[in-house]
């Protein structure tokens, strides 16, 4: 954090600015992903989705955000009101902090951490904390066992998830988000996810339950425990709640897209498209968001001692046989080179 | 754990059980018709019936149990089937308005919830149910049972008036 | 576990075949699915054609229908017979069984392909056919009666109680029209 | 979490008549207590409005006890009041996924009391009826199995047939699914002209889809299979004890469907097999169903090819007035044994309807089956029995 700090007493001007120019983004983001999220699961099951707002229904998120906008907020009679408040709040920063560090492109990245990967992990592990706060703050059964639930699984799901960008610190070495990028190359073999597969494959299902959407959309369990730690949220609490989900799930493509895809970078040499390089990145993305939205509109959603089963027994082993693997090939490898 | 299931000819199967019950009980009154063996016992006697039924003649299922309000007394009717195209009717007939049946959830635990409907609708209740608790209605606070025929409904349209 | 994830990954192919594939919604306020000749929808009364013979009212199980009656010699025969003054067919309440159109012996009753019946207030829901509105609030019918065993069926002998209900002054004619 | 042994040996605390626990003070090894959660009658899984009270370790449900009611029309009331014509309408609103089932038990039994010889043609309507109506609820079914483990795609593709299977039953009965077609002596009206060649056309789009969409989808799915292999796990004897009938009875290798073993209508006179599966589980639950769809599209096919010319309706007056006596019509519904009981004193309304639903006594299966596993196991367990509410309720 000392990095931010300084940035605030050399350039407050530009913090304040980044920080405005990522909330905005985040937001923004947010409200075209349920657009996209709604249009895809309509397409995928045979509707067209929401067409009525405005021109194919582009002014849908609009329309719900001045719905919720204006809706009452309504809380539990018995809720710790602070606690109920302040929850959306508490799982919405994470994911909307996390932006800064992110680069979008060679020079547009808003705070170039050195320890950008330590700062990503810190921060988003703060989010299962909302969560709770969210359950036990409803004062619900259904609250709370959804709560107990989200923790049990973003605490386990982000031991994968940590071992797993191991492997990339380790080929990179370096832990800022640019170096790495950078480390990748501009020619799509190069990029990580190829010489760390299964790395790849566990962080991007440990992502999917770091972000609980299906099949590791256990705490909201629609089906069992009607939406879990949200199910008293209402009006722009939910909204919020709502938001940072869109905002962390995309928060997670775009980190799979920088470590592992190689960022901004462009898959060959000639396709460099010099500043508008971001492009790429959105693209890439955008692949790794809609990937996402299809698996949840695909599969059934597991069972909790499945899911625990499945993180601790099947992906730690993985990533741990993998991380020594990727050492020794290294070490292997330098002794070539 | 396989359940066996009767074979052979319809007419020799529906005599079996006929003999069955006629040899082990004091029936009141048996006979056959159709693919229906149909027999009328005392009300005390049908656990034993129909626990003969199942145990030593092998018939596994109860369908239902159906109970009619005469007006002073009710008639149960129990419908048996041995998967295979015999039935059995057993009937009783308990006297009185209140009346107490033995029950056979212990012979056939499907029973459980036929026997609990019944006492919901009617108020027959059951000796030795192990949940005799109403299925459909109100648990406190409502005294009827709506199918007895001394329950009158109004036939008029509802909410006549109130609109 | 030789195939794991193949299954899901096979169930994804076929989201993602029907990503692309022909969509089968119906925009329905704009285009309106051809109705079937027998479809069921609101029922109508050809008024002309009633012969006030109170069937489709009596066996009506919802009580929906309401006809108010009176002696009238209305095809100028000289003589006077039943006549439908007041017919209302109340919407709220009919569940599209189609029995008064079976029963209707000069197939005046019928269903039209009118379906949405929306309406602000219940009230608005029952229809007036004749010259006269009907309260649509009070049963003609009525109530069926304990019978004894094989004796005649209810609804026969309780002839006239029907026109006789509706008699009282309607208390909402603005909405009756 | 609990371990195996324990789970063990909380089922084995269960009383075996009514699942309720003999000491419901069950605290796990850190002296915990348990917890009650209400689910229903307003949730958004459950099906239709049934209310879940339920004790919880942790997960783990060690108390299940279904309430019912909240949709009670008390049908059987209805029907004393009611001239026996009058009542089709109201079967309709029974099993409302299975409506013609319903019509076509109804009337069996009162024709079982009129003694009346119904034409061919339309027995085989009947039949054909029928059969469409189980593929109209096996397949949403199986879509609300699915919805219930998480997935919400299946249930649209589901509905995207049953959609159709409604638009030919509208063009037949008038109606979409409150039909009133089947009537006593015969059925209301005989087939549209071009109705035998909508359902063709409609069986041979459902042929082309049925595998990519309700097997490919499903079957394979290492999630669907872990979510339900094993799940709700009941014997034969079990099953049979707990009096089940339809797909949860057969699902555990016991053959029994009315339509061979109680022959009615004209089903001896069509080909097709019964499904059993050995599972006794939730898959295998799927698997029947899966089958059953498949041997009802073989039934329409020979329906409709064997379809005799006549009449649709017997000769008889228009008052029906059966004599004293007392009725049974029993029919395979979606859902396993749909019985009437009529009991008629000769006037023209019924003295006494009984109807037995599946839904409910398929129900049980619930309190029985719910205490020992997780919470969201009851989703699955409620797709296996898979109750309507119209059904037990009446």
């Amino acid at each position: 954090m000392g990095t931010v700090l300084q940035y605030l007493d050399q350039e407050p001007l530009r913090f304040l600015i980044s920080f405005a120019l990522v909330l905005f983004l985040v937001l923004n983001l947010a409200a075209v992903l349920t657009m996209a999220e709604r249009k895809v699961s309509a397409y995928i099951q045979l509707r067209y989705g929401p067409n009525r707002v405005g021109p194919r229904g582009l002014l849908q998120p609009a329309a719900d955000v001045f719905k919720l906008f204006t809706k009452e907020n309504v809380s539990p009679g018995r809720s710790d009101l602070w606690v109920f408040l302040a929850a959306p709040i508490a799982m919405f920063l994470p994911a909307a902090l996390v932006w800064l560090v992110i680069p979008f492109a060679p020079d547009a990245v808003m705070a170039n951490l050195n320890v950008g990967i330590v700062f990503f992990i810190a921060v988003t592990s703060i989010g299962a904390l909302g969560v709770v706060m969210a359950g036990y703050g409803s004062r619900s059964t259904f609250s709370l066992l959804g709560a107990l639930r989200g923790a049990a699984q973003m605490i386990s799901y982000e031991v994968p998830l940590i071992l797993s960008l191991l492997g990339v610190v380790m080929l990179a070495g370096s832990l800022s988000f640019v170096d790495v990028v950078i480390a990748q190359g501009d020619t799509f073999w190069t990029w990580y996810f190829l010489p760390l597969f299964p790395m790849f494959i566990v962080f991007y299902v440990s992502s999917i339950a770091e972000v609980k959407r299906v099949p590791f959309d256990l705490p909201e369990g629609e089906s069992e425990i009607v939406g879990g730690f949200m199910i008293e949220y209402s009006g722009m609490t939910w909204a919020l709640i709502q938001a940072a989900e869109f905002a962390s799930m995309g928060l997670m493509s775009a980190i799979t897209a920088t470590l592992f895809l190689g960022g901004w970078q462009p898959p060959l040499p000639f396709l460099d498209l010099g500043a508008f390089n971001w492009v790429w990145f959105g693209l890439k993305t955008a692949l790794i968001m809609f990937t996402f939205q299809w698996i949840r509109w695909s599969v059934p959603r597991l069972r909790m001692d499945q899911l625990m089963d499945f993180g601790w027994k099947v992906l730690v082993p993985i990533t741990l046989i993998y991380l020594f693997i990727v050492a020794a090939a290294m070490l292997i490898f330098q002794e070539v080179l | 754990m396989a359940v066996t299931l009767p074979e052979g000819n319809l007419e020799t199967r529906l005599e079996r059980y006929l003999e069955g019950l006629r040899n082990r009980h004091g029936l009141e009154e048996s006979g056959i018709e159709g693919n229906v063996v149909r027999v009328l016992v005392d009300s005390e006697s049908v656990p034993a019936v129909l626990a003969t039924a199942r145990e030593s003649l092998g018939i596994l299922h109860l369908s239902f149990i159906t109970v009619v309000d005469k007006e002073g007394s009710f008639e149960l009717t129990y419908e048996l089937m041995d998967f295979r195209g015999a039935r059995v009717r057993v009937k009783t007939v308990v006297e009185g308005t209140e009346a107490v049946v033995p029950t056979v959830t212990s012979i056939y635990p499907t029973a459980n919830w036929h026997e609990r409907e019944a006492y919901d609708m009617f108020g027959v209740a059951f000796r030795g149910h192990p949940d005799l608790r109403r299925t459909y209605m109100w648990q406190d606070h409502f005294d009827h049972h709506p199918l007895l025929k001394s329950l009158e409904i109004s036939t008029k349209r509802t909410f006549e008036g109130l609109r | 576990m030789p195939q794991v994830g193949q299954g899901i990954l096979k169930g994804m192919g076929v989201t993602l075949k029907h990503l692309f594939g022909q969509k089968i919604t119906r925009q329905y306020p704009e285009y309106k699915r051809p109705l079937p000749e027998r479809s069921r929808g609101m029922l109508t009364v050809d008024m002309d054609r009633c012969i006030a013979c109170l069937q489709c009212m009596r066996v009506c199980p919802d009580h929906c229908i309401s006809i108010e009656q009176e002696k009238r010699d209305a095809d100028g025969s000289g003589k006077a017979k039943p006549y439908a003054v007041g017919f209302v067919i109340d919407d709220s309440r009919c569940m599209y069984c189609s029995l008064c159109v079976e029963v209707c012996p000069v197939n005046c009753i019928y269903h039209t392909e009118e379906f949405e019946a929306q309406a602000y207030n219940r009230l608005e829901l029952a229809r007036q056919f004749g010259e006269r509105p009907v309260d649509p609030t009070i049963d003609p019918k009525p109530a069926v009666k304990k019978k004894k065993p094989a004796k005649t069926a209810p609804g026969k002998g309780t002839k006239g109680e029907g026109g006789e209900a509706p008699k009282k002054a309607p208390k909402k004619k603005e909405e009756a029209a | 979490m609990l371990s195996e042994e324990r789970r063990a040996d909380q089922s084995a605390l269960t009383e075996p008549a009514s699942g309720r626990l003999v000491n419901p003070d069950v605290r796990d090894e850190f002296g915990l207590e348990t917890i009650d959660m209400n689910m229903g009658p307003q949730h958004p899984a459950m099906h239709g409005l049934l209310r879940l009270i339920l004790e919880l370790d942790g997960e783990t449900v060690v108390r299940c006890d279904p309430i019912m009611g909240y949709l009670h029309r008390c049908q059987e009331k209805i029907a004393e009041n009611r001239m026996y014509p009058a009542v089709i309408p109201m079967t309709d609103r029974l099993d409302y996924f299975a409506n013609m089932h319903n019509e076509h038990g109804y009337v069996l039994a009162v024709e079982d009391l009129l003694d009346v010889e119904i034409p061919p043609r339309a027995e085989y309507i009947r039949v054909l009826m029928c059969e469409l109506m189980r593929l109209a609820s096996h397949i949403p079914s199986i879509g609300f199995l699915l919805l219930e483990l998480g997935a919400f795609t299946p249930i649209l593709y589901a509905f995207r047939e049953r959609e159709r299977i409604q638009s030919i039953f509208e063009a037949v009965t008038g109606a979409r699914m409150m039909f009133h077609y089947i009537r006593i002596g015969g059925v209301k009206a005989d087939l549209p002209p071009d109705i035998p060649e909508k359902i063709w056309s409609f069986i041979e789009g459902l042929e082309k889809n049925f595998q990519s969409d309700f097997v490919d989808l499903i079957e394979g799915n290492e999630i669907f299979i872990s979510r339900t292999r094993g799940v709700a796990k009941m014997t034969q004897e079990k099953a049979v004890e707990m009096g089940l009938t339809g797909p949860p009875l057969r699902c555990t290798g016991v053959d029994f469907d009315i339509r061979l073993d109680y022959p009615y209508s004209v089903y001896p006179e069509l080909k097709f097999d019964v499904i059993t599966d050995t599972g006794g589980d939730v898959e295998a639950s799927y698997r029947v169903r899966i089958a059953e769809c498949l041997e009802s599209i073989k039934i329409i096919k020979q329906c409709l090819e064997k379809m005799p010319e006549g009449a649709v309706m017997a000769e008889m007056g228009r008052r029906i007035r059966p004599p004293e006596g007392e009725g049974f019509g029993r029919v395979e519904s979606p859902r396993g044994e749909f019985a009437v009981h009529i009991v008629s004193d000769g006037s023209d309304t019924p003295y006494r309807v009984h109807y037995r639903d599946p839904s409910f006594v398929n129900m049980q299966l619930l309190q029985e089956m719910v205490p020992g596993h997780y919470l969201p196991d009851i989703m699955p367990i409620m797709g296996l029995v898979d109750p309507v509410s119209g059904g037990w309720d009446k």
